[in-house]
């Protein structure tokens, strides 16, 4: 075993979100430090989530753009196209690899040593590489981030039953694809391969599709795709998946099977513990237990992003990175807090949200509600893409904003503005004060913050 | 030459709920100690001068 | 003459943005209420304007999309098409349609009282319609908004020299456009027509385009202009403009003529002031004078939008119209506030500004800048649309944001948010405590935030 003669302050374990940015927010202030990965800096974000799943409903967005063209008076020679899907992989990996090599020139210009290998820590709180590179340092932020979770199903191991990561390798589009479990990454890759020609069905436990997002945004996101041909099964349990001459039968519950050349298997993620290595950590269902400052039960010791599974999201971990590095490096000081962080499912239309869902604001707060429909804002209008809303949800006492949830056109953009007016408690009475450029999608939020306090012009006035 | 790290200071400010809470509860905003972000008086500092000061009006000075 | 019975609290004269949204005003706060106009509801914004732009240059978009798909994947059979124009022209009339009855709508929900007519106030401050019917009202505005300016240049008058009118009326794709000024809208209609497939010359007096935005953004925009072949030629002054065998000579002042099929005037526009009638206005070279309360030096008259030519821009028209209503219904009361409107460029990429340019604020202020490039950006990667900035001017004291520039994708929705930073006196600091979703193009501004303070995370650390 080799013994390095460097100490850090900080070793980080994992360059994903949480991992990178804590090493280099640390660095930032000051510290030593070192970060261990074991596959690709980025993590799951860059290499296997976030970015390779944008690049590819980027793609259908063109195709669809393309097929709304004809009724805007540009007369293609022809509509037809295929799918070279080499080529969709191979643009996808070239987007990661700039992003990924990016992490590293971050992770280089701020000094931090790079260590590759999997990383465990040992009873004297080191860290140790390989088994066989020892680091010491004062704090460790163990950064680990999770994987896909399997379910213990009979025929879980049959060759076309995939988990995200095979799916976004796949270099022959399957024509047909089951995916089991509707939740944010799912009906993203249901999305993403729709537009790309894939035949999908959707198979849902639940009574709705992501039933994290506000009810009334499920079911417009669920007519929209089936609209598109999407099939959607909800309330429904699989029971066994066989092989079916190379296709996989997708045995239901009380009910028909369901038949594809594919299965994507996305029903949840599980924390990567493997760097705990000899460390007893509190946990709590497969998750390490971390308090406000994001330390662990173990002084000293970290536990930032999906490791965690406080909110498995990539701009969680962004924040709780920084938050642990902060604590890590000056004192436990600054505490994490999450009540503004937005969700977005990357559909087309986009579908939004931060803060508390109507059922759940009501249970609490005499609330308001103020809404606006894409079908009356110019831009989506003007862009033929005006399916959706903005939905306010206010307390009736001060105008606070509890929640907002979008349907639409940019909606990962405005949500951002969404979450900015929570956190600095901004009422919707301050809103209406902005002055919002015309035409733009935002101005729906505009729009339907005023119509919370019954002042919004572009919303037809009810009769009595 | 170790860089100039002095970071912006910033006025005193209020968040819009937290003003909304003073005025109903009658409490002078500035009156109440901010530890929102840039010192910012938030809803959070308003509830919690709300319970200081209750006592304190009992106290004889 | 005809007398009419009814006398209202306010009459509106004109229905474009400013007047529309005056009269709705007016009316949620009970006042009786009269519209009268002349045209089309809607006005400029509507019906020549923000919309029918922003329609041609989504299908812009689209062609842009289809351009780049190849690289993604997806091979088109043939990446040939033509404009069927008359299509162009119609599918934009239809948007413009449901919008221009949309506001009908709202203004019939709101118990307005509509007039088709030329308005014109009479000396006892009545307004009459089409020289016969007389409108009594305690109060008027008058939101006659504005018209094309034209030059006194020799051969103005030939067919083939354009307005912004003319032009998205043209049912034949001109092959070649000379534009005659560079502000927004000849810039926004270069871009369009570019798109469609138009050779463009934009000729401008001054030494940059769109003068009024940051000359860092002017310069990325003439770069990407010119990328695109459209040509730009800057301090350059026309003399004459010739008819040439049925195509339009511009003559240059010292250098060669620019030959062209059509000729865009777009110099500025001028305001509509036929509402006046008998009334004596204050007034500054052809505008209506007004006080921070939108009334104009006749008490009881207010002037709104473009009428004023303070900002010739729509929401700040909207805003106009909402102080010189509620001034109107309630008495003096409400100042116009526009340092935190914002002024958008819909080309593509989009720019977009909010408050002082660099320049404006180094006289006034200490200041830092603080920037990010979307070439760093994950959504913008993904998406293939990764060129421009975002760029943060804040005061060094107080960290207090002074202007937001930006040049990229989905600018004129980010720019809201600056705008509400502004408005709400949000510091960079408090920007950097929010949590923005990932990934989208709006983290770019938070990085900028943070990068005033020296904390990005996401750029690389300069080595001293
Ligand atoms: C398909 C998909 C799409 C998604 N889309 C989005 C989205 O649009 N927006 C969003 O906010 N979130 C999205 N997510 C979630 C997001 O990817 C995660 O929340 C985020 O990556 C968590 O960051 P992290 O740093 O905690 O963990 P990870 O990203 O998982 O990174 C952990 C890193 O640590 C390394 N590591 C683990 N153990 C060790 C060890 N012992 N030694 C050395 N290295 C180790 C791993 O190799 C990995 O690189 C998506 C996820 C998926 C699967
Ligand atoms: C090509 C182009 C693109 C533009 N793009 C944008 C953009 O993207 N964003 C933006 O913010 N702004 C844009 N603008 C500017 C915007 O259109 C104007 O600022 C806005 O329309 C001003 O509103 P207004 O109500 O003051 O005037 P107008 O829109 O001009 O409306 C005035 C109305 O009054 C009527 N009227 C006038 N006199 C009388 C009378 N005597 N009696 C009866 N009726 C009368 C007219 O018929 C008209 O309908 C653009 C303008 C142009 C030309």
């Amino acid at each position: 075993m080799t013994r390095l003669e460097d100490s850090y302050n900080v070793i980080v374990i994992g360059g994903g979100p949480a991992g990178y940015v804590a090493a280099i927010r640390a660095a930032q202030q000051g510290a030593k430090v070192a970060i261990v990965e074991k596959k690709e800096f980025g993590g799951t974000c860059l290499n296997l989530g976030c970015i390779p799943t944008k690049a590819y409903l980027k793609s259908g967005e063109i195709i669809e753009g393309m097929e709304m063209a004809a009724s805007r008076g540009i007369i293609f020679e022809s509509v037809k196209y295929k799918i070279d899907m080499p080529r969709v992989v191979q643009h996808k990996n070239s987007v990661v690899k700039k992003l990924t090599s990016g992490v590293e020139a971050l992770l280089r210009s701020n000094k931090v040593d790079i260590f590759k290998g999997v990383a465990r820590i040992n009873k004297n709180k080191d860290v140790v590489v390989d088994d066989s590179t020892v680091i010491k340092g004062d704090k460790i932020i163990l950064a680990g981030g999770s994987k896909v979770s399997r379910i213990n199903i009979p025929g879980i191991d049959n060759p076309n039953v995939l988990t995200s990561d095979d799916l976004l390798a796949l270099d022959v589009l399957p024509e047909t694809l089951a995916v089991i479990g509707g939740g944010v990454i799912g009906i993203e890759m249901a999305q993403a391969f729709e537009a790309l020609g894939t035949k999908i069905t959707v198979i849902e436990m639940m009574d709705r599709i992501i039933p994290s997002v506000d009810a009334e945004a499920s079911a417009l996101l669920t007519k929209l795709l089936k609209k598109k041909n999407v099939k959607i099964m909800t309330s429904t349990k699989i029971t066994e998946l066989a092989d079916k001459k190379g296709k996989v039968e997708v045995k239901i519950e009380g009910g028909e099977s369901v038949i594809a050349d594919k299965v994507l298997i996305s029903i949840g993620r599980l924390p990567d513990t493997e760097g705990m290595g000899d460390i007893q950590f509190e946990m709590e269902r497969g998750r390490i237990k971390v308090d406000k400052y994001m330390e662990t039960s173990v002084k000293g010791i970290y536990a930032p992003g999906d490791v965690n599974a406080i909110k498995m999201l990539a701009h969680v971990a962004f924040r709780m990175g920084e938050v642990a590095a902060d604590n890590a490096v000056k004192g436990n000081h600054r505490e994490l807090k999450l009540h503004s962080a937005p969700s977005v499912v990357y559909t087309h239309p986009e579908v939004a949200m931060v803060g508390l869902t109507e059922e759940q604001a009501r249970e609490k707060y005499d609330v308001r509600i103020g809404r606006f429909d894409f079908a009356a804002n110019g831009r989506a209008m003007a862009s033929g893409d005006n399916v959706g809303f903005v939905k306010v949800i206010a307390d009736s006492k001060y105008g606070e904003i509890l929640g907002v949830h979008i349907v639409g056109p940019a909606a990962a953009e405005i949500i951002n503005q969404a979450s900015l007016l929570m956190e600095m408690e901004i009422t919707v009475d301050e809103v209406i004060k902005t002055i919002y450029g015309h035409p733009t999608y935002s101005e729906a939020l505009f729009e339907a913050c005023a119509d919370v306090l019954g002042e919004a012009v572009h919303i037809v006035k009810k009769q009595k | 030459q170790p860089p100039v790290t002095e970071k912006p200071r910033r006025k005193a400010l209020s968040t819009p709920v937290a003003r909304a809470m003073a005025r109903d509860l009658g409490i002078d905003i500035n009156e109440v100690c901010g530890t929102g972000p840039s010192g910012r008086v938030t809803k959070a500092d308003v509830e919690n001068h709300k319970s200081v000061r209750k006592p304190s009006s009992l106290r004889v000075s």
